[in-house]
């Protein structure tokens, strides 16, 4: 088990209360939007993308615990300026290392909430007319507490 | 024999130390209780001294372990105060006996058309298994409505009833999240004068009251080993006799059959016919401890000790400001005090809890129809049992106080990466 | 690490002294196996130290016991050499596990006019399931005789395939009685040849051989916790992934879903989907103390153990004048030897063999259509277990030999009451 | 436990090698027949009941293990002579008592089994124009062995 202090560092806590682009985006070009519905956490990714697949700007909203929270900020605010072709090299296991303290299993699927909206964000585009597989509400499946 | 006093000594699990040299206050018992080491020693007892397939083998082992199983039985008829011990149909768990019902009375029972009524309060396990049977039959599924008050008030079920003449009402004894108690025998008969078949869930109502089927006079009753102080893998169903004889049986294989043949096969007499395969049988003869171990500590006496505990720790929660409590400010109520804060997700708030070794639940205990219908989305969730202290009641208090003050906003910033044009 | 040697010394039971001073000589092994102490003790370990309930609780014995219980079921894939951990399943055993087949795709896949291939050797666990989708989906049941020599030759399986075109086609791959064994592999490739889907009914196979799901290439496959020196309460159905995302949930409740309304659900992803309800999370945990100890013991070794005795029995029982060995004469077989004796009733034999301190099973061992197919009603039933040793086998043929000479008829008379006028 | 010696005594397999009135009966005017499909016990009881209720002859039939057949064997010498009064009386006790051993729950069911036979009996008179409840061929449901 991590320690308290460990999981909610200054630098957590730091990003959940004012948070890198949280808000809405009018210029967006892609996004996406899930939630855990086990535990009611919802992250919505905007992205605006270049011709070439850059990542110009990003920004995210939602609700839920800190982890998921603060952890989508870092996430937000590591990825602009990068191409899909780096977004896509970015693994699990690099926002687990990005997010900071060490989480249990459970805490880690707080954290790759935003990580995996993400991936699905930049496949898609806002334009109806593209191959958009438009907004999906349905979360990741985590699983339920009893 | 156990007493209130001394019972945590029965428990090794509680003398556990946690994280930072914290000890154990373990306040997720209903999700699952904790075991007594008699509890514990049967199982050891069972499959170090005696164990064999029961299903009337004839040697020596597997007579002893066939009486066993079915003291068990016996024992847990009379836990509930059954008619007959052929009444006490072992499953997997609470969730297993009211699959049971669905699959066996209800596809016999239930018709396109017809309706079910259930509270908005049910756990998954009391909603989930009835929207199949409806998506199956067609029938349709009404949710009673919680009062301002988080209360079902009776004139409400005898209305419901009335207008929906529902063939099946099913409703949760006790509530895994409110911590409310239903007036059970009340709602039955009213249930039974509108021609209703009743299923108590019983799952958060065994642990804590004295059953008496009789008095409740359901048809069906369910309830989970584990969260009687047993163990896991088995749960009870309880069925009126005549019912359990004119259903179908539900899961088909060895034990529950009289006669097998090429072309089909009939059923064995109660309750076999409802135990198909090789039964949990060190389960069966350790909750047979279980119930014995809080029979001798008393229904009556658990009940009103974690009364104490749960209200004084209502109470304190209810004085931390941006606490929230959902349950009634009175009446009738369990172990169970669930909270919202206004600083913290209850994920944070039970991780946060954890670290001071204090275990709770956080999310929607498996009761997301409720959740909505309050408008949250998680509720953190403290459930007392007899073996929990005053003491940790004011450890929880203590520990949310400081939690919602750790998490209240305080004006932080960000250190602002070099990347960042906002 | 446990070795054949000296394996008898984990089994606490095994040194049990019977009646008349006999030691006890276990050779009930196929009705259910006996549990080392490392079995024993993972349960206490686990109600003692770090038992919670599991589905993602944030608290650390909650964290503890759901790592534990993932674990467990991580080791039973390795264990049957599943490709991905989410195709095993637990459920309360293996005849839940056919069930849950049979209720998930059975009714979306089983129609009107669609044939069953089962074989007249299966245990009621893989036949009454079936029966009862018939009885709802007015399918057809069609079983694969046995030949003269109780064997079932894959020419046979193939022309019945051929004739049938049966939509499933489920065999058991070791029978519990007759203690023959499937080809597994190539009738599984058979039935793939001509669409059918294929259930293996595992639980007599799984004790005694290495198991290979991939090699196997089956798309369902169950076995019983109980049954490889495992706990009761738990089994395993192993199912193709895609085969399982397909189907439908079967038992409905907490754990199962990902999203409920008052309107309906969605599923959650695999395997939670088919594990409703708090699960046997002390089971799992034991049983994966169980294929890690029989895993280490070896199955190859123990095979090759029960062989040499197994066979040294069967040739021993078959001196015996007016003793029927229930067995082909020769090929690939399990620890089973099933026999039956001119002068003796199986439950006489069982209960004077119990005398001895020798436990065996007498009935039809839940194979009534087998027995029927026969000619017989009952066989006495001795199965090994690696714990065995040939002096128990030794045992065994004595006091078959002794029983056989006992019952035979000496030309008694019965004393004459005053009112015998015959 | 009872020991070998008991449950097999010698009047035991004598009953068993030299039953009492085994065989078909031509002037019965009752009958019922059960079996134990669990274990293959069978038992047919025939029996010739005077206008005043009195068993006047008793046969049964019946193949299964020495428990049920000794058994039964003891029954039908033991009923002759009685009154239908006396044979509501005779307990699943005084069967027990009659047979003698002590025998454990699984066998007790193979001893009773002639003595529930004999309960359908009296009430199932062969003439068909008689309320006739019929043969019944389904035996008691004495579970399964595994
Ligand atoms: C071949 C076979 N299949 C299925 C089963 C059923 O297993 P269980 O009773 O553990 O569900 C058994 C065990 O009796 C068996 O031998
Ligand atoms: C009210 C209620 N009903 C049913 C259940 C389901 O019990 P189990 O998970 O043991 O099947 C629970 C436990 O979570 C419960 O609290």
């Amino acid at each position: 088990m991590t320690s308290e202090q460990d999981i909610y560092e200054e630098h957590v806590l730091d990003h959940y209360e004012d948070p890198y682009h949280r808000g809405p985006f009018d210029e967006a070009t892609h996004a996406h939007e899930a939630d855990n519905p086990l535990c009611g956490d919802q992250i919505h990714i905007a992205l605006k993308l270049s011709a070439e697949g850059k990542v110009v700007e990003a920004w995210f909203d939602g609700e839920g615990c800190v982890i998921s929270q603060a952890s989508a900020s870092m996430l937000i605010e590591t990825i602009e300026g990068k191409t899909l072709d780096e977004l896509q090299e970015f693994s699990a296991e690099d926002m687990l290392a990005l997010f900071g303290p060490k989480l249990t299993p459970n805490r880690q699927k707080c954290c790759l909430l935003s990580w995996q909206v993400l991936r699905s964000a930049v496949h898609s585009p806002l334009d109806p007319n593209d191959e958009s597989d438009g907004p999906n509400f349905s979360g990741p499946s985590l699983g339920e507490e009893s | 024999m156990p007493t209130l006093t001394d019972c945590r000594d029965d428990f090794p699990i509680l003398q556990r130390s946690m994280d930072h040299g914290t000890q154990l206050a373990f306040l997720d018992n209903a999700a699952s209780t904790q075991r007594p080491v008699s509890v514990i020693k049967s199982i050891t007892e069972c499959y170090e001294t005696y164990y064999a397939n029961v299903h009337r083998g004839i040697h020596t082992l597997s007579e002893e372990s066939t009486e066993r199983y079915e003291h068990s039985r016996a024992s847990v008829a009379n836990f509930i105060n059954a008619k007959h011990d052929h009444e006490v149909i072992y499953t997997a768990g609470a969730t297993s006996a009211i699959n049971t019902v669905a699959h066996s009375w209800g596809r016999q029972n239930i018709g396109s058309g017809d309706t079910i009524l259930l509270t908005i309060a049910e756990h998954h396990a009391n909603i989930v298994p009835w929207q199949q049977l409806a998506t199956e039959k067609g029938c349709r599924i009404e949710y009673l409505p919680l009062q301002d008050d988080l209360q079902i008030e009776t004139a409400a079920v005898s209305a419901a009833l009335e207008k929906w003449q529902p063939k099946l009402f099913a409703f949760t004894a006790a509530s895994n999240v409110l911590g409310t108690v239903s007036p059970v025998a009340q709602w039955t008969a009213l249930a039974h004068q509108h021609g209703s078949t009743v299923l108590v869930d019983a799952a958060q109502a065994a642990p804590h009251q004295p059953l008496d089927v009789q008095a409740w006079d359901a048809d069906f009753i369910v309830f989970s080993g584990h969260k009687v102080c047993g163990p896991t893998g088995i749960g009870v169903l309880y069925g009126r006799e005549q019912l359990l004889e004119a259903m179908p049986p539900f899961l088909g294989g060895g034990g529950m059959i009289n006669r097998v043949t090429t072309e089909g096969f009939t059923s064995a007499a109660l309750p076999d016919k409802f135990e198909a395969g090789t039964p949990p049988i060190a389960e069966a003869i350790a909750l047979e401890a279980a119930v014995q171990y809080i029979s001798e500590i008393g229904l009556t006496e658990i009940e009103q000790h974690e009364q104490k505990i749960a209200r004084h720790a209502e109470t304190g929660l209810r004085q931390i400001e941006g606490v929230r409590v959902i349950s009634p400010p009175s009446g009738e109520k369990t172990g169970i005090v669930s909270f919202v804060l206004s600083h913290a997700h209850s994920h944070d708030v039970a991780h946060s809890l954890s670290e001071r070794g204090i275990a709770v639940r956080a999310g929607h205990h498996c009761t997301m129809p409720l959740h909505r219908a309050l408008g949250i989305t998680a509720t953190t969730r403290a459930s007392f049992y007899f073996y929990n202290t005053r003491e940790e009641a004011d450890r929880l208090i203590q520990a949310v106080d400081d939690i919602q003050k750790k998490f209240k906003p305080t004006g932080r910033r960000r250190r602002r990466s070099s990347g960042d044009r906002s």
